[in-house]
C-alpha cells in the first residue's frame, strides 16, 4: 500500500525517533491536528466501542470523497485519529475499505493490531471502514 | 509422502524416556492424551518468561504482547478448524465444551418434552450432562443404539428417532472402538428434520483435518490435550446462529459489557461465555499444537495411524484367546484398538504390557454404557498417534504374544 | 529476616526484559496476574518432557507418575491452604470458583427469597454469577455500600443486612484500593446469624498464609496466577458440609461413579466438581507455586508488598493533580495503589508510563460498581509484589513526576 | 517401621529382581498364596471400591488379632493380597492401623502409593485398616 504524501512524512517523522516516550509526546501534539468533532457533537451513535476512552468518529462524503472527524477525551487516541484523517481523508470510500491500519505500525506506535473487543485503535479503523462502507452503498 | 516419522519422533522429548528397568518408552495411550512437540512446550515457555501478563484492557508492553499472542492463537485455530473468531469459545476442554451446550445453549433453548438424541457410543462426557438437563427441565432423552454386530449406530432407529428432536449429540468417532459414525449423514439427516447437531470430535480432531463450515454441525466440542496441545483447553466451535441464542454459562470479569448492583449487560460473541481470566498459556499451547500439525500432511497422519491401528487389531485377533472390538477392517476410524483377552484380567494384562515399556489404557474409558452394550466392563485398549511406528506396532504385537503365551493357560 | 529481593529477582526469568526501546521492565501489574520463577515453569516443562499421561484409571508408568504428580499436587496445595485433600476442588480460577458456589451450592440450597449478601466492593466474578441466580430462582440480593470516605464496608448496614441471609460473598482484599476487609469479624457475625460465607482471596491469597480451618469460612475462592502459579487454575475451598450439599456442575468423565443410558451416579469429595480431564500441567505448577512461596517467611512477603504499596501510595499524593483512592495508612492491606491526574487520561498516562518501562494497568478493573461508589470511570492502578523493589517505586514515582510535569498543565 | 520376617524376606526376594516383568510375575505365583476369600462370599459390603479388578477382602479377629481373607478376579491384585496378609495378619489390631503401605515399594512395585480413587492397592489397604480400626472399636 502507498500511503499518502502527508502519511508517509508523518510515518517518516515518527520512525525516526527511538525513545518511546517522545513518540507518545509526538502523537500528544498532533491530537490538536484532528479535524475535530466537538464535544457537542459526540452521541452514543458516533461511540466507539471497546476504547477505554471516551472517543467518538463522524464520516461524510464530500464530492464523492471520504472525510472524517474525530473526537477522543484521551489525547493518545485523538492523536492515532489525526494521523487517520491523513489516511483516509479526501479519497475513495472504496480505497478507505481497503486500507491496511499498519501504518501505525510503521510509525514505531504499538497500538498492537491484535483484534480483540478493546484495542481502541482498531475499533476505531474497523468503524471508520464500516462508515466508508455504508457510505458508498448508500451512494 | 508418506509421513517421516523419525523426523516426526524427534520432536517429541518424551518419547526418548525409558521406563520398566530401561525399555523404551512405547507410548499407545494417545486416545487418553497425546505427547506435546517441543514446539508446543517451547511456546508456553517462552510466554511465561518473555511476555506473560493479564490480557485485554491495558496498554503497557507486556499485556499488549500476551494479548497478541492470545488473541493470534484464537486466529489460528479457527483457522485450522476452518472457521472464524467470532466462532470459537475458549473452554477447558470437550468436556467443559459440551456442558457449554447443555448449560449455555440447551437449557434457555429447550423446554419440557423437546427430545435430545445421543447414542449408546458416547463418552460420558456426552451422556451425564444431559441426563443432568432432562431431569431439570422435563427433557426427552432418546438413545440410539450400537450394533453389537457391525460395530455401528442404528441408523435406522436414528431415523426413526428424528421427528421431534431438537438436538443430536453424536461422537464423531469413537474412544473405545476406533469406530468413525457417517456424521455427514447424521448431520444431513438431523438438520432436514429441523434439529441441531454436537459433534463430540474429542478423537477425530487429533487426526483429521475438521473443517467447521463445511461439515454443517451447529456444535464441535474439541479437546487441545488430544491433539499435541496442553492439558486444560480445548474449544466449543458454534454457528453465529447458535452463540446468539445462548445465554451467560460462567459469569464475571471479560464477559460483560456493563456491571451495575442493579443489572449487568453482556459481550457478545465468544467473549460472552469466557469468564475470568482466560487460559493464555494454554491458548497459546493449543494454537502451537495447530501449527505443528499444519506442518503435516493430515491425511497421510489419518493414513498412518489408522494404518496401524488396522495392521495391529488383525494381528492381535489371531493371538490364542484374544477378542478384538470394532471394525478394523475399514479406512475409517482412529488408531483406537480394544481388545481383551479372555482368562488374562485386563488390569494384569495392563501392568504385564508395561513392564514391557508399552503404555496401554485399561477401564471403561468413561463409555460404560457402550462396554455395557458389548456385556464387557472393561477393555484393553491402545491408540496409536503420529509419532508412533510399525516396529512399535510389532513389538506391542509380540510382547503380548509372550504375556498370553506365559500367563493365557 | 527481611525478604532478600535479589535472589527473588534472578528467580524470575522475565525480570531481565527490556521493554520500550532498553529500558528496564518494572512489572507493576500484579494484581492483574503475576510472574511466574523459574521453578513454576520447570514443573510444567519437565511434566510435560518426562512423565506426560492422563490421570487416573490406568496403571502404566507415565500414568502412575502423572497420578502421583497431579494428586501431591493437590497435597501440597491443601496443606499450603490449612485444609485437607478433601477440601480442595480444582477450577480454571477464582471466577469458576464462584461459579460453582452459585450454580452448585446456592442453586440447590437456596429459594425463592432467600437472601445473598454481596458488597460494593466486589469483582465482577462475585457480583454477576449472584444477579443470574437472583433473576432464576428469585433470591434477593442485599449490596452492603462501601464508606468512600474511609474506605471500608459500612459495617453496620451489614449487620442490618444479616437477618435471613443465606449466603455472604465478600472479597478479602479489593483489587482496585488495596483494601482488607475484617474477614474475621464478617464471618463471626455471618456465621452468628446462621449464614455460609464465601471468601473471594484472588488478592489475599497472594501475600497471607490463608489458612482455611482457622479462617471459619464456608468456601474461599483462589487463582494460581495471581500467585506465582500458572494461568488456567485455581480453586475452591470449600467445607465438607458443603461439599456434600452441592449437587453436580460440571459433569462428563472421572466425575461419576457409574453411568447407564437411564441413570447415573456421582463420585463423592471434590472428583465430583471435577469432570473431564483434569488440569494436570496447570495443578503441578500450581503446587510448584505454593511450595515456592512456602520456602518464604510470608508475614515478610506482606510487609514487602504491603510497604512498597504505602510508601508509593504517599509519595504520589503530593504529586500535582493526582488523587490516591483507597486507604493506604493501614498495615492490612495489598500491594495495591489506584490513581487519578486531574487532566492526563488515564490510557494516556498509562501509556506514558509504559514508554518508560512501567507496567501498570488502566480500566474498571472488573469492578464498575465500586468505581461507580467513587464517581469514576477507570483508575490507574500499580501492584506491587515479591520481587518488586523500592527502587522500582522510586522509580515509579519520578517517572509519573516528569509525566505529570510534561503533560499536566 | 519393621516388618514381620515374612514379609521382610517377601521384601527382599523382590528386590532382588530388576525386571519388571519377572517381578510381576513372582506376585502373579503369590497370588495362589493369599488367605483367599472364596468367590461365593463375595458381596457388596465386602468389595473395595475403586478398584479397577472386582476385589473383596473379608478381616476379622482370632483371639484379640487381627487376620483378613481375599479374592480378586485380577491375579496381581490377589498377590498384592497375599504380601498384605503378611503384613497384617496376627498382629494387634492396634498395629494394623499404624502400618505404612511402603513395603510394596520396598519390592519395587510400582503400586503408586498417590491418594486417588482409582488406586486399588491403597484402597485396598485403607479398608483393611479401616475394618482393622472398626473392629478394634468393637471389641
Ligand atoms: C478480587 C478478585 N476477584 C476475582 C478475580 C477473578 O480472578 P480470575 O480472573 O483469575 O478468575 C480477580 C482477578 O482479576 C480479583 O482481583
Ligand atoms: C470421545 C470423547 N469425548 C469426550 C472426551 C472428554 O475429553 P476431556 O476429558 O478432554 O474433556 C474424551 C476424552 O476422554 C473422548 O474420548
Amino acid at each position: 500500500m502507498s500511503w499518502p504524501e502527508a502519511l508517509k512524512s508523518a510515518i517518516d517523522e515518527f520512525s525516526d525517533v527511538f525513545d518511546p516516550m517522545e513518540r507518545y509526546e509526538m502523537l500528544f501534539e498532533w491530537a490538536s491536528e484532528v479535524n475535530e468533532l466537538p464535544v457537542e457533537e459526540w452521541s452514543e451513535a458516533n461511540r466507539i466501542h471497546g476504547c477505554q476512552s471516551d472517543a467518538h468518529v463522524e464520516c461524510h462524503l464530500e464530492n464523492g470523497l471520504f472525510y472524517m472527524r474525530g473526537g477522543a477525551d484521551a489525547q493518545i487516541v485523538q492523536g492515532l485519529m489525526a494521523i487517520t484523517c491523513l489516511a483516509v481523508n479526501g479519497r475513495e470510500p472504496s480505497e478507505v475499505i481497503d486500507i491496511e491500519p499498519s501504518f501505525v505500525d510503521e510509525m514505531g506506535i504499538k497500538a498492537s493490531l491484535t483484534p480483540s473487543r478493546s484495542n481502541g485503535f482498531l475499533n476505531m479503523f474497523k468503524r471508520v471502514q464500516e462508515e466508508a462502507k455504508l457510505l458508498m452503498e448508500r451512494e | 509422502m508418506p509421513l517421516d516419522v523419525d523426523a516426526i519422533r524427534s520432536d517429541f522429548p518424551i518419547l526418548s524416556r525409558k521406563v520398566s528397568g530401561g525399555k523404551d518408552l512405547v507410548y499407545l495411550d494417545n486416545a487418553a492424551t497425546t505427547q506435546k512437540p517441543q514446539s508446543v512446550i517451547d511456546a508456553m515457555t517462552s510466554y511465561y518468561e518473555q511476555s506473560n501478563a493479564n490480557v485485554h484492557r491495558a496498554v503497557h508492553t507486556l499485556a499488549a504482547e500476551a494479548t497478541e499472542m492470545y488473541e493470534n492463537a484464537r486466529n489460528t485455530l479457527a483457522d485450522w478448524f476452518g472457521t472464524t473468531r467470532d466462532n470459537l469459545i475458549f473452554t477447558s476442554g470437550t468436556t467443559e465444551a459440551i456442558n457449554l451446550v447443555a448449560w449455555g445453549w440447551a437449557r434457555s433453548n429447550l423446554k419440557s418434552g423437546d427430545a435430545v438424541i445421543i447414542t449408546e457410543m458416547e463418552h460420558h462426557a456426552d451422556i451425564v450432562p444431559w441426563q443432568l438437563l432432562a431431569e431439570e427441565k422435563g427433557i426427552e432423552i432418546r438413545v440410539i443404539p450400537i450394533n453389537t454386530e457391525k460395530d455401528i449406530l442404528d441408523m435406522d432407529i436414528f431415523e426413526a428417532s428424528l421427528p421431534g428432536a431438537k438436538l443430536v449429540c453424536v461422537v464423531h468417532t469413537s474412544n473405545v472402538l476406533g469406530v468413525a459414525n457417517p456424521i455427514p449423514e447424521i448431520i444431513n439427516m438431523a438438520k432436514d428434520a429441523g434439529s441441531k447437531v454436537l459433534i463430540d470430535a474429542a478423537q477425530a480432531a487429533p487426526h483429521h483435518r475438521l473443517n467447521f463450515s463445511n461439515l454443517g454441525a451447529d456444535f464441535v466440542a474439541i479437546s487441545g490435550h488430544k491433539m499435541c496441545g496442553p492439558t486444560g483447553i480445548g474449544c466449543l466451535l458454534a454457528t453465529s446462529e447458535c452463540i446468539e441464542q445462548m445465554e451467560p454459562f460462567m459469569s464475571g470479569g471479560d464477559m460483560i459489557e456493563t456491571v451495575t448492583m442493579e443489572k449487568s449487560t453482556f459481550a457478545s460473541g465468544p467473549q460472552k461465555f469466557e469468564a475470568g481470566t482466560p487460559k493464555i498459556a494454554e491458548a497459546i499451547g493449543f494454537a502451537a499444537a495447530a501449527e505443528y500439525l499444519s506442518k503435516l500432511d493430515m491425511d497421510e497422519v489419518h493414513h498412518h495411524i489408522r494404518g496401524l491401528a488396522k495392521l495391529t487389531a488383525e494381528k492381535i485377533k489371531s493371538v490364542q484367546g484374544i477378542t478384538v472390538y470394532g471394525d478394523h477392517s475399514v479406512d475409517e476410524g482412529s488408531g483406537v484398538v480394544s481388545f481383551l483377552h479372555d482368562s488374562i484380567h485386563a488390569e494384569d494384562l495392563a501392568r504385564f504390557m508395561d513392564a514391557g515399556g508399552f503404555a496401554m489404557r485399561t477401564g471403561h474409558h468413561c463409555a460404560q454404557p457402550l462396554l455395557d452394550a458389548y456385556g464387557v466392563s472393561s477393555t484393553n485398549r491402545v491408540s496409536f498417534y503420529l509419532y508412533n511406528t510399525e516396529d512399535e506396532a510389532n513389538a506391542f504385537v509380540d510382547h503380548l504374544r509372550y504375556v498370553v503365551e506365559k500367563f493365557g493357560g
